[in-house]
């Protein structure tokens, strides 16, 4: 266990994020361009998803993925539901704010997911290469929870457009789908053209995304320190293990491989900073983003890329297997 | 040269709206607008800097619209629709403009 | 602090044509001008947006120019002279500055 | 829509002073400024252009204030501090708000 | 046929630009930052260029290179007055349009072009390094004859100051012909050093310009599509496979191997959506973008990735070898 | 020694530089966006750091990492003194403006540090790879030598707050230490997961970076041209070689490797064209940029790329070893 997780802290992955938080602790100048970060993670939901879809057509189709679509769309869906009653105990966080909270828990993060697969495959424990579909149809439904949550019995808040469309097709599912099916479509052949690029410098890529995360988080945090009361700390700690417990539950049931339940566990538990921020500036725009990026991105991701996939692997490889 | 009188409509807006003010704008009849990028700010919720920002939840833009002056009002009006529920600046202030017809 | 007349010029214009309108101003004399980047925009001619981009041929910029007032005629008629042939959108306000050498 | 008076204060300095200028305005009692990238220039001291700069010495910067009427006049004073050893040109122009709360 | 025609549908270049297409159908926000698909486009350029270059240090000079410049820049001036009068029988355009339209179909794309090499490199079909120089000569004297063209015998249209040197000096065309000349210079051992870089990830770069340009043609023809009527199209139909025939001509009368006859016409059938385009703003700004850029991008590239280049690789194969 | 500098010259490195001058000099649009320059010096910084520190995990600690962070610390502040006296004498430049110049010659350019390990390497030569944290402490004290220098007795330049904090903090820095430590800790088998990254292509994306730097720098000479006279000029040539003097004592001293000297030579030799100017900018605004910058970047820096480097090579060949 231990060592488990000792060998994930001192991976370059995890050594990248801290440097950036660091150096913005130490209110360093050091940053990413924007258009470059968003390079990054264009390169990387691409080489995340072609790869997902080359492994589905190597390993043949299989009926468990249309059946973990809809156990993915359920998870995001319900996991707000008890995200939002959990933060309504814990916090003293307004109905809107801990509805906007509860749909990032529900939605999912990414980068998790690549550092947890980066984690198993270094462990060298298999996985389901379609786990990347379930991720991307986990990034939306939460969303609509959430301003279900928002709305409450009263008539307070008014019930904007929500643009679904725009939610639904937003860049970061429809590059990682779109990815999946190229990658399925051309299976092991087209991987064999493009693996100098989508395989080979994968893992360093990934480090420099993560600096720019560890930055970006960790001027998030300076900023919004005085925002930070225990509760909400606490339930952003707390919520990523009950998460994963669900995830880890709802893999059980699937039958997925030990790495399988691990990664169902790890999207359960991730926290959403891409995706439902921006579509909740939209639709519930009266939520203070500084409560609820910095719960997601500063507390939740850390802890997950630190800890929290280690605890999951070994949740899986206990009751899994 | 000659130049006539018009009003330079300035909106300095969070990404995520953008789209909602375009929708806005182009109803409102508006003959043109530009939208140029900001960098960085600070307010009364803090600082912010679109550096290695992945999100596009942070981050504004700044919307320039210049309108013939009896349009201004109503454009106006429409712009404060989507504008008041969003972090948002709006000022105006007369210009003018060589070709009349642009505006 | 004490502050002076002066005009400030402000040129939409594609990309393309910046190199043209550059010369111009520099031949027009006006001691300095800046280039800011427009992201994306709406005219006659429809909606465009930078993003993506690999030709020059689309875009636009806006050249801002403060100059000192009695210059202010002779420069927008030299930049007309560039802009008639292209997209583009000119528009003049007033304002002061602090430094009236630098205009 | 009811307007109100506001003064605009534009701000155009080198990348390096930029830090220096935010301490002063956070000090000057500004409620807010944005800061708008600009891509290139031409001034007494010849053209200049942000691409494929790698250091951060060269380059500008718009900064732009919009604050309320009384307070333009101490604000420009306590910018002008910095502003005076560097590169730089200060404009101010009157404008409308349509939020005074927020300037 | 049908093979080669499959074969080069399902490939990861050829999708990902059609997820591009489709995102930009849907109306997805997914989106590259302008200064990413720069970078991009200079990196294939400088690669493409840089490969050409030690192709001939390897082989040695070969002398039909200066021959097929000068062939180059006459397929490139000539292919403008064949396309012109196409367009002034078959479309309603103006005269100035016309020539616009033209003015692009002498010009060259370096990404169909690439894509084309790619494809026979797939097929294991050989061809001569150095027509990538030919590429980059071929960029700019189609923009001469659109001018000449454009003023016909009235005086109507004035004719501005040209920026030939502009023109010539383009960023594409210098650093195309200074990669070549680095990659001569340096030769295999030189390549040996940064091929990590310029060879190994090439294709799948390759692959996200390509997704890249498929969200800007889709964008561009969901814009451009009152402008488009069925004249035009054909044209943009038509007008590939005859600069092919000239193409392919002047290839076999080069006497260059079979997979240098399916370059040069596939040179010659594409179109040009980056360095014309420029031009034309400059020179013929009465031209209507919305019409060349959609008819360049919009039609003919991907005519030609789809198609096209299995085209002129069959009738290569045919008429040559 | 005439063959070391030719296969220097026909590096892929030099002659990207050189194509990126002369891009400059014939006024051609070619230029680089720049997020992109910026991502490919972040990557630079990051991967020379990274390996550096790698190294020092394999070879284990060394205890003249410690002396070698002083003695550079010490180069860095005592250069700036003979610069500028010598500039003093050379040149007309203003106190001020020589205390600027000095300033740049003590501080030090990582890229032709990699310049010089490149060289090293396919020269076969070996040297410390804990060198990288030299270079990155010998960025700053020199900038405190130059305003000591510029203040002079006269009180005539006041002396304003410097932001030391930004100084020694900033990004390039940071990033180097950082990196050199994440390699440090992660060693080898971190190092094999991301050399794909960091060590393949690095030597291409040097190239890409220095085509940028050809295009910055012969911008800059096109524009400072009037600026530009015999002395100072003399100067940018003649203080790299009594810097790199000073360095190839030092490392003898130290005990280092031939490939050490060398590379100690080469970092007292080189001038900084980034951290330097922003913090003169900064904290001495009254100095002319134009006669800083053209001389670091435009002189200096070609001199070094394209003979320095197999100078101070030869030298520490002949004196070291
Ligand atoms: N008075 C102002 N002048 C210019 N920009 C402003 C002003 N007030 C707010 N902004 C911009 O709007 C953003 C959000 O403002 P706020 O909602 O006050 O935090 C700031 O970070 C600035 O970019
Ligand atoms: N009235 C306006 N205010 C601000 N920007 C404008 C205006 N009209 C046009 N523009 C800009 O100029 C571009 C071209 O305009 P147009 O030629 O009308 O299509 C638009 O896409 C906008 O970016
Ligand atoms: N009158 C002006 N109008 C707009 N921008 C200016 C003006 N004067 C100077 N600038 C900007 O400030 C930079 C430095 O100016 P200078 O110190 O005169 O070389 C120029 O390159 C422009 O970007
Ligand atoms: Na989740
Ligand atoms: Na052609
Ligand atoms: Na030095």
């Amino acid at each position: 266990m231990l060592d488990l997780a000792l060998q994930n802290l001192a991976s370059p992955i995890v050594l990248s994020f801290v440097l950036g938080l660091v150096a913005a602790g130490l209110r360093s100048d050091l940053s990413i361009p924007e258009a470059m970060a968003k390079g990054l993670s264009i390169y990387l939901l691409f080489a995340i998803g072609y790869k997902g879809g080359v492994e589905v057509a190597a390993a043949g189709f299989d009926m468990r993925l249309a059946l973990a679509l809809v156990v993915g769309v359920l998870l995001s869906a319900v996991i707000p539901v008890l995200a939002f009653f959990l933060l309504r105990v814990m916090t003293r966080l307004s109905r809107v704010d801990a509805a906007a909270v509860a749909g990032h828990y529900g939605s999912i993060s990414i980068v998790t997911f690549v550092a947890a697969s980066s984690l198993l495959q270094s462990q060298g424990v298999d996985f389901e290469g379609w786990l990347v579909a379930v991720a991307a149809v986990m990034e939306a439904p939460a969303i609509a929870t959430a301003l279900w949550l928002a709305r409450g019995r009263s008539a307070g808040v008014a019930s904007p457009g929500v643009p679904w469309r725009e939610v639904l097709l937003n860049g970061s599912i429809v590059l990682l789908l779109g990815a999946f099916l190229i990658g399925w479509v051309t299976g092991p052949s087209g991987m064999a053209e493009v693996e100098g690029f989508l395989v080979v410098p994968f893992k360093g890529v990934l480090c420099l995304f993560l600096l720019d995360m560890g930055l970006v988080a960790g001027r998030n945090l300076l900023r919004s320190r005085k925002v930070l009361s225990a509760g909400p700390v606490l339930f952003a700690l707390l919520m990523p293990l009950l998460g994963a417990g669900l995830g880890l539950i709802a893999g059980l049931l699937l039958g997925l491989s030990v790495g399988g339940v691990a990664l169902l566990a790890t999207l359960a538990a991730s926290a959403s900073y891409i995706a439902v921020p921006a579509a909740m500036r939209v639709a519930l725009p009266e939520a203070d983003p500084a409560v609820y990026l910095t719960l997601a991105l500063g507390v939740t991701f850390p802890f997950n890329l630190a800890f929290g996939i280690s605890i999951y692997l070994l949740a899986a490889q206990t009751f899994g297997g | 040269m000659q130049t006539h009188h018009a009003t330079r409509i300035e909106i300095l807006i969070e990404v995520p709206a953008l789209k909602a003010l375009s929708r806005q704008l182009d109803r409102s009849g508006v003959t043109g607008y530009s939208v140029l990028p900001v960098l960085a700010g600070q307010g009364r919720t803090g600082p912010w800097t679109r550096e290695g920002e992945i999100s596009a939840a942070g981050g504004m833009v700044a919307v320039v619209a210049v309108v013939a002056c009896e349009r201004a009002e109503g454009v106006l009006d429409s712009v404060f629709e989507v504008v008041s529920r969003h972090i948002g600046l709006v000022s105006v202030s007369d210009c003018r403009v060589v070709r009349p017809e642009r505006v």
